[in-house]
């Protein structure tokens, strides 16, 4: 067990003479002993590239990769003691479970075939896989093939985990039950993980923290709380939270927000946060729209386009103006009880409280929602 | 090891380019340099004149046995692969073994039967006759031809089938199930859908068939025997070769000239060919 | 007895029809297959044909080269067309036992072919090869001989070797030592990547060491397994002094290390002289030269090709006709001079054949025997030649004398 | 005890490797029964083709071999016997005796004693000798070819540069015909002058004899057959060796194999079907090194350490007219040839690729 | 446009002599003309099956179906009139767009070319994928590509959809929009829809009504809110909602719902519901559980084990007894601004309004939640 370090780590792929790309650009952050870190970002972004400089995967064009103490750049991927679980498993077909588990104890320990055995046979009732030992993976169902990975993994007691989408060939179901195991026996093994997925869930439910990547620029460490509730910039903001932030562009004029079709004012305090900046977006979460009886200050007539039923609650499809045929709309979410129907009046209550403010030329965050004083979220943000 | 694979091939080429006088033998993987580097020989196309002389009739026989039997093995292999892939019966398991099986038939095995059936059962060459006086082009000896190609095609049918029916296995069940609900009949899915992605692996049939069938001596000697219808194989054995010595430069380019179809469909479409081995 | 009976009964009908409408019947073109679909054989029927036709110009031709494999291809043709009882005219094939294969479908042709003439002409060596089991079936059309040494006088002289003061298989062993010391050359050009040359080898040894009796003892099937082997011996003493790549060249080759001086000596048959004769600067009697294999002279050991006629026949009179030409001196010139062989007639003129060819038929018509040659088919049965062509293939391997001499013998069982 | 999930996932994914319509069964007759009409003119035509031609010619084949056919005339099929198998097989035990003792050596015939069948005055050699050859040469030619396919595909898999260019230069040797190669061959064996000399020369060894040399004889020939073929082996293991997802190999390094042992413990025990399939087709290839053979020798007489049952096959008929005993020969290759095919069948049955 | 009427349709895969397996038995269902029918279930439930039918790719073993007044068991697909679309889109991948669009028009119907070219025009300018129309397959994004495949259905002018899963091969966000787009046409062609998915959001939202499968059989087809709020069973009320609804195992003791751990006293009115019934499985949804200050009849006292925090909201997961290494929870969902913690006491509250009561034995619902009177849900009940 030890901490990761990457500090300033850049990868370029260049093609010969072609231009290059760059995957990663300078990325700085450190991976707690022990703490679950989980990167996300939309496709193409680098994750998979930053997992693979940290397992040795892949050369590292500039930086450095700390594994505790230990610059790991240039060791061997079989000398980093990094174990990494594939999106596709990557089980080799052709052997059982055990031989599976083994594999890399064979190889990469001097331990004796008796001692191998006791270990896999550890791992695999920790993963709850004992029955399954001597199947070949073409055996097991998608559940079974990922705990044998894990399992495969875990074996081999490395300092540091690394998963690359292991949840993402699951269906919904298992999904949310693996999801918790895993994060169960990160938590019993207490080793440190880093973990990808583009899955909204996933991100804001295992990690310890998350760390959101765009284009190979790291955006934001931090609690998943934090990056819902206090992004550091318009990305962070829109990427994270299903459904996504709605946006408004508006402009300041004076202490009222300009937009297309509403005028919002400002309070004082809010007023200031923003400094001289003019060309700002208005960020709202959709269940932070309310839906309300009465237009004011804060709350605007609007239209129901469309409202998507969810059992739990209704994502309701709002929008100023419906008479085009592809009207622009935001999204409220009301509960599931509560009656709405589409075309039908409702007037959006967008509480200052609850309202984001970007630079619309930086995207940087000048203002983030009112959070409650005093509780969990708050305190993971000042911890921070 | 790329020069291990290349220089038989290269050591035939320089010695078909030297000049048959002289050819020594000592160093014929050099290339013919005679005045500048002694006992290479001289450079000469010479032999190739006499190798063109010498095969151009079994090379024109060889192309009108070559071409027909090859379409005909792969279109009739891809026929059988669709059919045996579609078809749900019993018998479908029992139909494709058999034709597993027949990729293995040693040529040995079923010479004597071959030529009786040729020569004494099939009146194939009085049909010929009357075709002959009536068609230009057409000459009387061209029914070997006619038997060769049927020959080859009913044995080069198996290992198509196989390459074909492995190759459909792997196309999309659902895409076959949407051209049948759009309306296509049996024929017009293998017209419209089939056929056209057959293509890479026609490809490699194709060019599986043209080796054999162009190399294959055993057959046609067995078949064409002797006479007009020789086909290049059967020229190349004799070429070159007399009792006054061999001409080893004439037999190289007889050679390369007999290879030369075959290696510019190799090198043409050799990475075709591997592609379509692959998929 | 009766064979031959029934085949003259029926050659004499022929004749009294062919005799009526010999017109009508030589429309009916002569189906020629044979292997010479190139050099100088090819030259050699090319000439004959044209001979003929001059001479008959009624008559047609469907000549066909049978091209690959060569003769075991044609035996196959032939063999095919038998079974399906249309059999050609005739067909380029050893004469002797090698007829037994297809005996069944051969006609008788004394009298007609065969006349007075003829035998009258043939040395009796030849003319037994003409019989199957004392039927005139065949006509034979030249003479190669197998019991040839031929040397690169240069090469021997500098070692100071004389060819014609050999007198014994052992003495060329004993010349290819003193060669080998004397010279780089190599002493004995032989091929042996098939297995052909040696059986020739062995066989000319065999005659030499065993005699003309035992040579007919041993193809008659009652050969002396001690003479056998050591004449095989003598082919082992002599291996020392093939050439080194000898198992990867063929005949061609070794023929010509001889003619550009590497080699000294070459066992062959007189083909090999067609060689030299092509090239320039190489003169028989200057840088060539000829012996009579040591120890067997008054022997001239036979190949021949000859032309059989089959019952059935599609075109009786022509073919009768025309192997008629093939037994007449005129049409055997034409056809040796380009071949390199000599003609079977002793009263051939060979005044246009070159010096070597008159020499050897001065040899031939000399010679107080002519035996068959085994490996060219004429001394055993087809059964017994592949037998002994697998005893060949297996002693070249391992050089076995013993176990290669009693194969042989048990060749004929 | 087994995930219900995962019963009806494999399922699925058998159900896509057979044919859509394949696999349906009852009451889908009607349309069935529509469908294997229409599709017979598909497959029908071609059937009747090689069931003639293939297994037409087989059948008169073994018919023959039961016959005492030889010389000219007509086969008597009145009286079948096995007398050809007895002859061919005679004396197992001393057979199998001579032939491991002298797998490299010549064995004296005199040891199994020759049959003499009715039908013939010569004594008839039993089919031992090439036999033993026969499997020698397939199972070394075919084993060394998959080997170095495997070997070199790796390497080019290995990302050397031009692949294109060299997938198609180790193609080149299969385009040519036996009569072309067999002739480059002998050059190449030449004690003197021949590469393969030069070569063991180069290593300090003296020159070896090869062509004749009864220790090496089978060994040149299947080396030369290699040569020519191990580039499809290639390109089968090429193909396959891409289809392995790369996270294969990945997660083999970061568990610690090394390059050889992550080929060998986890890459190569994956190329099963691929190696089936190369299989396939060199022993097809394997199965024509007759004409190589005969090219080679200049006829069908390779010597006793060569000799294989298809050079025997044809001397028996072609040169002897022995038509009934080549027949028999046949039947043995033949029957040598399912050996290799009936596992495949049985293995693609069992994969149901059927 | 016509109605699909499936009547009593039953269908057994028999593999020769093997045991047979039913893989869809005995379906009773109408989809109305026009309707958007959602088929949802567990993997290997029979839904393809039942699509398959449809369409004719299957031979139905035992039942009719029915488009319109017209029997179809024996129709030719090809004569059908039906369009379907695939998982795997299906493509033709030699042709391009335009051609993949033409080949149903050309081989089942008589159109000459050039209205045949107009039509696929047409039909791709209402998919927005003119552009597209000279490209292969193989050059489309997975969008593209489904939209295609929809064109492909669309432009036939079928009497009836089917989609078996068209989505489940698209990311999620591009699914959202898909989503949407899907039901827009639909709506606009007005072509009874059969859909088979097995996502949660897309059964909720899309579909007109739902008909849930299990094991071949048919458990209740009903809007997405009936399904949800007023489930015919266990199974159904299981299967919709995401996290699923917490069962809990009670035996009725006179007017109580007796529980390992809690004891549920039943009003009158419940009470009546249940009959005779004593094995009971009591059921709410994680959403109706409410994190109350002080135990009560229906508050009980538990602990939060693990807390799952979502941004908008939390996902708590209670337990009776924490003390266990794998200890059986239950799940409450409360709003994103509430604090929770892992290990805190906290007063669970099932509002007797909120619950389900299944027989144990049968899974039937003897007693679904309470609904707000006059509501958007109790209408569509209704008006069942
Ligand atoms: N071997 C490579 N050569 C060149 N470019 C590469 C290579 N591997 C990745 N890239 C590029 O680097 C960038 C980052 O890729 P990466 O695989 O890390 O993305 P990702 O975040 O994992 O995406 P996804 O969510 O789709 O897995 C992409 O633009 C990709 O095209
Ligand atoms: N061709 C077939 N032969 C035999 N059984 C089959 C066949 N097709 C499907 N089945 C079986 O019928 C049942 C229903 O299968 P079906 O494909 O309809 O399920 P599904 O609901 O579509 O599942 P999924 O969600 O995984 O697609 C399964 O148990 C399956 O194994
Ligand atoms: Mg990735
Ligand atoms: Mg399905």
């Amino acid at each position: 067990m030890a901490a990761l370090t990457l500090a300033d780590v850049t990868k370029v792929f260049s093609d010969g003479s072609d231009d290059a790309v760059i995957a990663v650009d300078g990325v700085d952050m450190e991976i707690r002993d022990g703490e679950f870190l989980v990167l996300v970002g939309p496709s193409g972004c680098g994750k998979s590239t930053t997992l693979r400089m940290i397992a040795g995967l892949e050369s590292v064009t500039q930086g450095e990769i700390r594994l505790g103490d230990r610059r790991i750049n240039d060791v061997a991927p079989a000398d980093r003691n990094i174990a990494m679980v594939f999106q596709s498993y990557a089980l080799y077909p052709h052997m059982t479970v055990r031989e599976n588990m083994s594999f890399g104890l064979e190889e990469s320990t001097g331990m004796a075939d008796a001692e191998v055995a006791a270990t896999v046979e550890e791992s695999a009732s920790m993963m709850g896989i004992e029955e399954l030992l001597d199947r070949k993976p073409s055996d097991l169902s998608g559940g079974q093939q990922q705990r044998v990975a894990l399992g495969r993994a875990i074996v081999r007691d490395p300092e540091a985990f690394l998963m690359d989408e292991p949840l993402s060939n699951l269906d919904a179901k298992l999904r949310a039950t693996m999801r918790t195991e895993l994060q169960r026996i990160q938590e019993e093994l207490g080793v440190t993980t880093v973990y990808v997925t583009h899955d909204q869930t996933e991100a804001m439910t295992m990690g310890d923290r998350i760390a959101v990547l765009d284009e190979g620029v790291l955006q934001q460490v931090g609690t998943p709380l934090e990056c819902y509730h206090e992004p550091a910039n318009r990305f962070v903001a829109g990427f994270i939270g299903e459904p996504s932030m709605n946006f408004f562009d508006v402009e300041r004029q004076g202490t009222r927000l300009v937009a297309d079709r509403f005028d919002y004012p400002l309070s004082e305090a809010t007023h200031a946060a923003l400094g001289d900046t003019t060309e700002l977006a208005l960020g709202i979460r959709p269940e932070d729209i309310e839906l309300v009886g009465e237009p004011g200050d804060h709350a605007f007539e609007t239209v129901v386009d469309v409202v998507e039923p969810m059992g739990d609650a209704n994502a309701c499809y709002l929008t100023f103006d419906r008479s085009g045929t592809d009207p622009e709309t935001f999204v409220a979410t009301v509960g599931g009880m509560q009656q709405v129907e589409a075309g039908q009046p409702a007037v959006a209550h967008l509480p200052e409280s609850a309202i984001h403010l970007f630079d619309r030329a930086t995207g940087e965050a000048l203002r983030n929602r009112d959070l409650p004083d005093d509780d969990g979220v708050q305190q993971a943000v000042r911890s921070d | 090891m790329v020069l291990f694979y290349l220089i038989p091939i290269e050591t035939g080429l320089m010695t078909a380019i030297t000049s048959p006088e002289s050819y020594t033998g000592q160093t014929p993987f050099l290339p013919p340099l005679e005045p500048l580097v002694p006992g290479t020989g001289e450079f000469s196309l010479e032999a190739w004149g006499g190798a063109l002389d010498g095969l151009s009739g079994g090379l024109v026989n060889s192309l009108v046995l070559v071409v027909p039997a090859t379409v005909l093995s792969g279109l009739l292999g891809s026929m059988a692969a669709y059919g045996l892939t579609t078809v749900d019966w019993r018998g479908q398991v029992g139909i494709y073994v058999l034709f597993i099986a027949g990729i293995f038939i040693p040529y040995q095995a079923v010479l004597v039967p071959l030529t009786q059936f040729w020569y004494n059962v099939v009146p194939l060459r009085t049909a010929f006759v009357p075709l002959a006086e009536l068609l230009p082009l057409v000459r009387e000896y061209h029914w070997k031809l006619v038997a060769l190609i049927i020959t080859h095609t009913a044995y080069g049918l198996p290992i198509c089938t196989l390459l074909f029916r492995a190759h459909y296995k792997k196309l999309s069940g659902e895409m076959i199930e949407a051209a049948r609900l759009d309306g296509a009949s049996v024929t017009t899915i293998y017209r419209r859908i089939i056929l056209p992605l057959s293509i890479p692996m026609f490809a490699v049939v194709f060019i599986y068939q043209f080796t054999q069938i162009w190399n294959d001596l055993l057959f046609a000697l067995t078949i064409i025997q002797f006479g007009d219808a020789s086909v290049v194989t059967m020229d190349l054995v004799g070429i070159g070769v007399s009792q006054s010595g061999t001409n080893f430069p004439l037999r190289m380019a007889a050679a390369l000239l007999a290879a030369l179809p075959t290696l510019v469909v190799y090198v043409l479409f050799g990475d075709k060919f591997a592609e379509g081995v692959a998929t | 007895t009766g064979d031959g009976g029934d085949g003259g009964d029926g050659g004499g009908g022929d004749d009294t029809g062919s005799g009526d409408g010999s017109d009508t019947m030589s429309t009916e073109a002569i189906e020629l297959l044979h292997a010479w679909s190139s050099g100088d054989g090819n030259a050699a029927i090319a000439a004959l044909i044209e001979g003929f036709q001059e001479a008959h110009p009624d008559i047609e031709f469907a000549e066909e080269p049978v091209n690959g494999a060569a003769r075991g291809n044609l035996d196959q043709v032939v063999s095919n067309r038998l079974q399906s009882s249309d059999p050609p005219s005739t067909f380029q094939t050893w004469p002797g036992k090698t007829l037994e294969k297809f005996g069944e479908a051969y006609a008788d042709i004394e009298g007609e072919v065969w006349n007075d003439d003829l035998k009258d002409n043939y040395l009796p060596g030849p003319k037994q090869q003409a019989q199957l089991d004392g039927t005139f079936v065949t006509v034979p059309l030249n003479i190669h001989r197998i019991n040839n040494l031929f040397y690169n006088t240069a090469v021997v002289e500098a070692a100071g070797v004389d060819p014609t003061s050999l007198s014994s298989p052992a003495d060329v062993v004993d010349a290819c030592a003193t060669i080998a010391s004397e010279t780089d050359a190599v002493p004995f050009a032989q091929q042996t990547s098939g297995a052909w040359s040696t059986v020739q080898l062995w066989e000319t040894v065999f005659l030499a060491e065993a005699g003309i009796d035992g040579y007919e003892a041993f193809i008659n099937g009652e050969g002396d397994v001690d003479a056998v082997q050591s004449a095989l011996e003598n082919v082992v003493a002599l291996r020392e002094h093939y050439p080194d790549d000898a198992s990867s060249i063929g005949f061609t080759e070794a023929n010509t290390m001889v003619m550009e001086g590497d080699a000294a000596f070459i066992h062959q048959g007189d083909w090999a002289a067609g060689a030299y004769g092509g090239a320039d600067d190489f003169n028989y009697g200057e840088d060539w030269s000829q012996v009579t294999y040591p120890g067997t002279s008054g022997s001239y050991l036979l190949n021949m090709d000859s032309f059989p006629y089959f019952a059935n026949n599609p075109s009786p009179e022509a073919t009768k006709t025309f192997l008629s030409y093939c037994g007449s001196a005129e049409g055997q010139v034409l056809f040796n001079r380009e071949k390199g062989s000599i003609p079977p007639r002793k009263d051939a003129d060979v005044s246009s054949l070159n010096a070597f060819q008159q020499d050897q038929f001065d040899d031939f018509t000399g010679a107080d025997n002519q035996p068959p040659s085994v490996q060219h088919g004429l001394a055993v049965a087809p059964g017994v030649a592949t037998n002994i062509g697998e005893a060949f293939s297996g002693f070249l391997e391992s050089y076995d004398a013993e176990a290669t001499a009693e194969d042989l013998v048990d060749a004929f069982n | 005890m087994r995930n219900p999930l995962d019963r009806s996932g494999r399922r699925r994914s058998g159900e896509e490797e057979t044919h859509p319509a394949g696999d349906r069964t009852t009451g889908w007759r009607s349309l069935l029964r529509r469908d294997s009409v229409r599709s017979a003119p598909f497959w029908l035509p071609p059937f009747l083709l090689v069931g003639l031609f293939v297994y037409g010619g087989i059948a008169w084949n073994v018919l023959l071999s039961l016959t005492d056919f030889s010389g000219l005339g007509t086969p008597d099929y009145g009286s079948l016997d096995l007398e050809n198998y007895r002859a061919a097989f005679a004396d197992p035990l001393q057979a199998m005796v001579n032939y491991l003792a002298g797998v490299s050596g010549w064995v004296t015939s005199g040891s199994i004693e020759p049959q003499t069948p009715s039908w013939s005055d010569l004594t008839i050699d039993p089919v031992w000798n090439s036999l033993g050859n026969t499997v020698l040469l397939m199972v070394g030619f075919s084993v060394a070819c998959l080997a170095l396919g495997l070997v070199l595909a790796i390497l080019v898999d290995r990302g050397v540069r031009f692949e294109d260019t060299f997938r198609t230069i180790y193609l080149l040797p299969m385009s040519l015909s036996f009569v072309v190669t067999a002739k480059f061959w002998l050059f190449m064996y030449n004690p003197e002058t021949g590469l393969v000399n030069l070569g063991i020369q180069a290593l300090g060894f003296g020159p070896v004899r090869i062509v004749q040399n009864p220790e090496l004889k089978l060994g040149a020939v299947a080396f030369a057959l290699i040569w020519q073929f191990s580039g499809y082996a290639m390109i089968v293991y090429l193909a396959a060796l891409r289809s392995i997802p790369t996270s294969h190999f990945e997660a083999a390094r970061v568990d610690g194999a090394s390059t050889v042992r992550m080929y060998w413990r986890v890459i190569v025990p994956q190329l099963r079907t691929a190696t089936v399939s190369a299989l396939v087709v060199i022993t097809v290839f394997a199965l024509k090194a007759f004409d190589f053979l005969f090219s080679m020798y200049g006829g069908y007489q390779p010597g006793p350490s060569a000799d294989i049952l298809a050079t025997r096959m044809v001397r028996e008929a072609y040169a002897n007219q022995n038509w009934a005993y080549g027949s028999t020969i046949a039947v043995v290759l033949f029957v040598m040839a399912l050996c290799i095919v009936a596992p495949y069948i049985y293995s693609q049955y069992q994969r149901g690729e059927l």
